[in-house]
């Protein structure tokens, strides 16, 4: 059997601050961008943690080998992530998970995220390019990141935040049912913090679209063998029962999670 | 190129590293990195009888070079382990030690008996699960309690038996001779120590089950301690672990009495450790020149 | 500015940081970096009736986030700590706590009674050290043990007592329960757990001793988790202490149920840690509002 | 009470290799410089290492507020502070320990080092200059280090190799042995091996010389207080009891030592 998962210590060929406390990295890693998918995400190593920090993958380029990856410093372990400079070295091991379901190039999809949550879309926006939707929402005119990526890949680009000091002001909840109102997509992928997803999830189910979120939860080994990543999904006939975010997600059709 | 197999209650693994309960699935997870067989065994993921869901989640908190865990057991139960999980991993060159637990005498026994037909190699017993609430450690934690299960389970057990043993306890030898007394072929150890960590924002513990099962690296100098206790209290082979990361860690466990050794929670931050892990106790050995791994068992010397 | 002072006892404390045994000497070692009154208290080093050696060195061993010691209570004896001693001490602004340790309850008696009419504030009862072979760690593992030495000592003892815990058992609970039964005015935990560690150069346990007791960062959890069984199971105030580095660790122990906290091994690598410690603790309660220290004892809200 | 101790991260203005796997670093920290002995050390923090590592100060320069040690890499923990690059910023802990009594500058020493002994002699031969004889040995030509520095202090070399490679085959007890045949200096002065310093002793006792010999243990907090740095010591009545290393040495008489 080929591996199809790899990890090991790669090069951090590009680093840029985003925004406050946002960091972008592209990083070479051959083997595993090869093998990516959107929607997957990476298992990042902070040397001076055990665990490692699961990050989700924000753009593919498999011609250069390369994988670009967004984060956000929340605690110590990505406060030292964000440290390694452009030109050092990231222990990843990857593609981990399973990615969003891309359809037909030629089908309509709304993607939303909010917050942290943007950078794993953009991958899956670009597959539909002019086809899709990007609704992306951050607190203030401050946070805004990749607004351009998500122009540059053709989507049209819907701005929320939260203060209305960019864009529309209020929440990507909104924009998405005012989308809905005028017009009904193929699908709906969404990213962002668990109130989000439980609101595009609502929606979806009212207007009958198909949505599928990536969830999160706290990792150990990021493959499927440790159980610890449980989250709660159920069946067609509701009956309940725990899956695991690294392995039967992170991306979950929204209609099987228990929020 | 030392001779680096080791053979346990008759059983041969082609090295001494064995994958820990609870750490490596069901065995095949991995296979997406590299084969099952650079294991000389796996211990697999710990199992009930009937179908468990486990605790509810956040189950995993990260603590000093180590981590907490709450799992609490979630397993699809003996039969669909029998009817999807075993016949996937059967036949790829490693020994297969399924990880019983459960609630009551009867749990264990119907559930050791059932793994008896089984083509599993060989039955580790888990007395010593911190993580559920009614059995499991409280059998561990006393020589009755733990002697009681070991014995109902010999009766109907027809693979090598392992007793797994909790660090929770006093007096950890005196509970390694109770369960060798009642018929234990070998005892492994240790299973993970109770811990807690809380939120200082929120004020609540970080695992919902509010306290979790510590392992990883922190742990290993208790590990090493409780495995030169046991060895030189028992005569039956002992599995050491806990916290063991590098080759290093392996050779110093040996040191102390163990005739095999288990990898948890590296895997999870090192996932190739056990490749790294035999190899690296293969060119020590070469260094030192002992054509034998088992040479090394059990020689410290204290002082 | 919040208010940090705490009361146990009946002793005031001007805030809940305390050194711990065995790491801040006789108190005055440290004075070369920073005035002892930075501590809310210390405790001394622990001390016996008769001058002790100790164990042969190598005393100490790193391992993961922590180390072994296996110092085995080296202290000049009573008469030479009340002679030579206290009296360097005495008056510097801090609450001085003697801890006393013993082969025999006899031993105990005679050093709490000797203690009783010296001008130290508190006595912390050391049944817990696993560095010397008779009596210490022995009395500190059993229900009975620590009762039967706590009760002798309670009737010679004038100052306040506070019984310290070994973690190295099955029940830490009941252990409280039983000291707090026999008239311990606080209790604090946790000792050190007994390690290992082998140098596999020269197939010898690293410490002359053979094992040692672990503290650091990596025993937190632990002693997060023991602190908060026993402070769900006693009336009496509690300190708690383990692994402790940073100034979230010592709120962290707070929530868990400590009415005042104890730094050991920190000192080591970071010997500014009490200092830190309490201006850390004073601006989070700032920032959050909290007035008084003593509010968030005891607060973590278990799921 | 003024602090004499200090503890903080300061910077390497220079780091050089001097030979296979021994390094020298020039640290600015004034404080500690201004304090510093001859024979005192300071505990240096391995970033991923819990315990510090006892380094001994090689050279002092109040005036540039500088210290000099010199190491050489024995595990992970002096592996790791080798790594720190020139520029960089190291954790110091100092000055730790009771050096060696100088007496004054017109009396005559032997300083006496083995491996990576001889570091800690060099201020001390310093202060005697051309008064001092520096018996230094490596076990080969490729081991040597500092022979110039001592030179540059005015001392008198005497170097030895184990393999003869350079300088005079032997031990440097050898080469005591012969020095004190000739003459007979005021003091001895000895860092090295247990083994080396016992036959200095030895040799200091046979000829009636004081000597003084610096030991090294295991250590916790470096400042006294936690008694693990524990070495035999006796008094002149024969009774022997633990002296600590870090407190009552690293530098003791060597007919208190048992060896
Ligand atoms: C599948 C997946 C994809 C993710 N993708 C991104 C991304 O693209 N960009 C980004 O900025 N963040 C992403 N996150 C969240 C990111 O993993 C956390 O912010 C990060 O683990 C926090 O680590 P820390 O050490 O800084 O925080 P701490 O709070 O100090 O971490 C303590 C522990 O909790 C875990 N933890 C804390 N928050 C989370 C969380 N939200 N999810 C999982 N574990 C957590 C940490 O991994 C660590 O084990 C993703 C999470 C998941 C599960
Ligand atoms: C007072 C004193 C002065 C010293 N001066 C120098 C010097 O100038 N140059 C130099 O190269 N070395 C010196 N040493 C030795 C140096 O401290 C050790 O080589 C170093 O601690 C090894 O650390 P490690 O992590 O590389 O080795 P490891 O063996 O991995 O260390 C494991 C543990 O053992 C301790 N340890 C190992 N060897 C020694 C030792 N010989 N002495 C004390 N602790 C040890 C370490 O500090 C650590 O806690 C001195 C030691 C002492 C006590
Ligand atoms: C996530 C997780 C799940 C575990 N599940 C089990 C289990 O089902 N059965 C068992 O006997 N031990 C279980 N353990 C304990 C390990 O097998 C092992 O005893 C412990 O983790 C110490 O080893 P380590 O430090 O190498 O991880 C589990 C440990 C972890 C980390
Ligand atoms: C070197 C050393 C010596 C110690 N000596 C004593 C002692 O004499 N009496 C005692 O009660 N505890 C002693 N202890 C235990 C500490 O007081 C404390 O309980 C333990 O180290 C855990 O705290 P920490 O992790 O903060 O170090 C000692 C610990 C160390 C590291
Ligand atoms: S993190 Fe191990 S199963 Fe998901
Ligand atoms: S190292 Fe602590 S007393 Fe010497």
């Amino acid at each position: 059997m080929e591996p199809t998962v790899f990890q090991g210590r790669y090069q951090v060929v590009k680093k840029t601050a985003l925004a406050k406390e946002i960091y972008e990295m592209v990083i070479l890693c051959p083997q595993i961008a090869q093998l990516a998918q959107a929607g997957q995400f990476v298992h990042v190593k902070a040397p001076s943690f055990t665990l490692r920090r699961p990050i989700s993958i924000c753009e593919i380029d498999r011609a250069k080998g390369t994988l670009r990856i967004v984060f956000e410093v929340r605690g110590d372990g990505t406060a030292e992530i964000a440290q390694i400079p452009q030109g050092g070295w990231i222990d990843l091991m990857g593609p981990l998970g399973h990615g969003f379901q891309l359809l037909e190039q030629g089908k309509k999809a709304i993607v939303v995220g909010g917050g942290i949550g943007v950078p794993p879309m953009l991958e899956t926006a670009a597959h539909y390019g002019e086809n899709a939707v990007a609704i992306i929402g951050f607190r203030s005119a401050s946070a805004v990141i990749l607004e351009e990526d998500f122009q540059k890949a053709g989507c049209t680009v819907d701005l929320c935040t939260d203060d209305g000091t960019r864009g529309r002001k209020g929440f990507v909840t909104e924009a998405l049912k005012a989308r809905l109102q005028q017009e009904k997509p193929d699908i709906i992928y969404a990213c962002g913090p668990m109130v989000m997803l439980k609101g595009v999830a609502a929606l979806a189910k009212e207007y009958g679209v198909r949505c599928q979120v990536s969830l999160e939860e706290r990792m150990g080994c990021g493959i499927g063998a440790c159980l610890v990543c449980a989250c709660k999904t159920k069946k067609p006939d509701g009956e309940e029962s725990y899956s695991h975010v690294c392995k039967n997600g992170p991306v979950f059709e929204a209609e099987e999670v228990v929020f | 190129m030392a001779k680096l197999s080791v053979e346990l209650c008759g059983v041969e693994f082609k090295n001494p590293v064995i994958a820990a309960s609870g750490c490596f699935g069901f065995g095949r997870e991995y296979e997406k990195m590299y084969p099952v067989s650079v294991f000389g065994g796996i211990s697999l993921k710990g199992m009930t009888y009937e179908e468990r869901q486990g605790n509810p989640p956040p189950r995993i908190a990260e603590t000093p070079s180590g981590m907490l865990n709450s799992v609490g057991l979630q397993n699809p139960g003996v039969e669909a382990f029998l009817a999807h999980e075993l016949p996937q991993i059967v036949g790829k060159d490693t020994v297969l030690i399924a990880n019983a637990a459960g609630s009551t005498v009867e749990d264990y026994c119907a559930l050791v008996e059932r793994l008896s037909d089984s083509a599993v190699d060989m039955i580790e017993l888990n007395i010593s699960c911190p993580n559920v609430k009614h059995g499991g450690a409280a059998f561990g934690v006393s020589c009755e309690g733990a002697a009681s299960v070991v014995r109902a389970v010999r009766r109907v057990c027809k693979k090598p038996l392992i007793v797994k043993l909790s660090p929770n306890v006093t007096d950890i030898a005196s509970i390694a001779e109770a369960v060798e007394a009642e018929g234990a072929d070998a005892i492994s150890l240790i299973n993970t120590l109770l811990g807690m960590r809380i939120d200082i924002k929120s004020r609540r513990p970080i695992l919902r089950n509010n306290v979790g099962g510590m392992s990883g690296p922190a742990v290993f100098p208790i590990a090493v301690r409780m495995v030169w206790q046991v060895a030189n209290r028992v005569k039956v082979p002992v599995i050491g672990l806990g916290g063991i990361e590098k080759w290093q860690d392996a050779i110093e466990m040996m040191m102390a009495g163990a005739s095999a050794i288990q990898i948890g929670a590296a895997l999870f931050y090192d996932p190739y450790a056990p490749i790294k892990i035999v190899e690296g106790m293969n060119s020590w050995l070469d260094r030192q020149g002992v054509k034998d791994v088992r040479e090394i068992v059990g020689t410290v010397q204290p002082w």
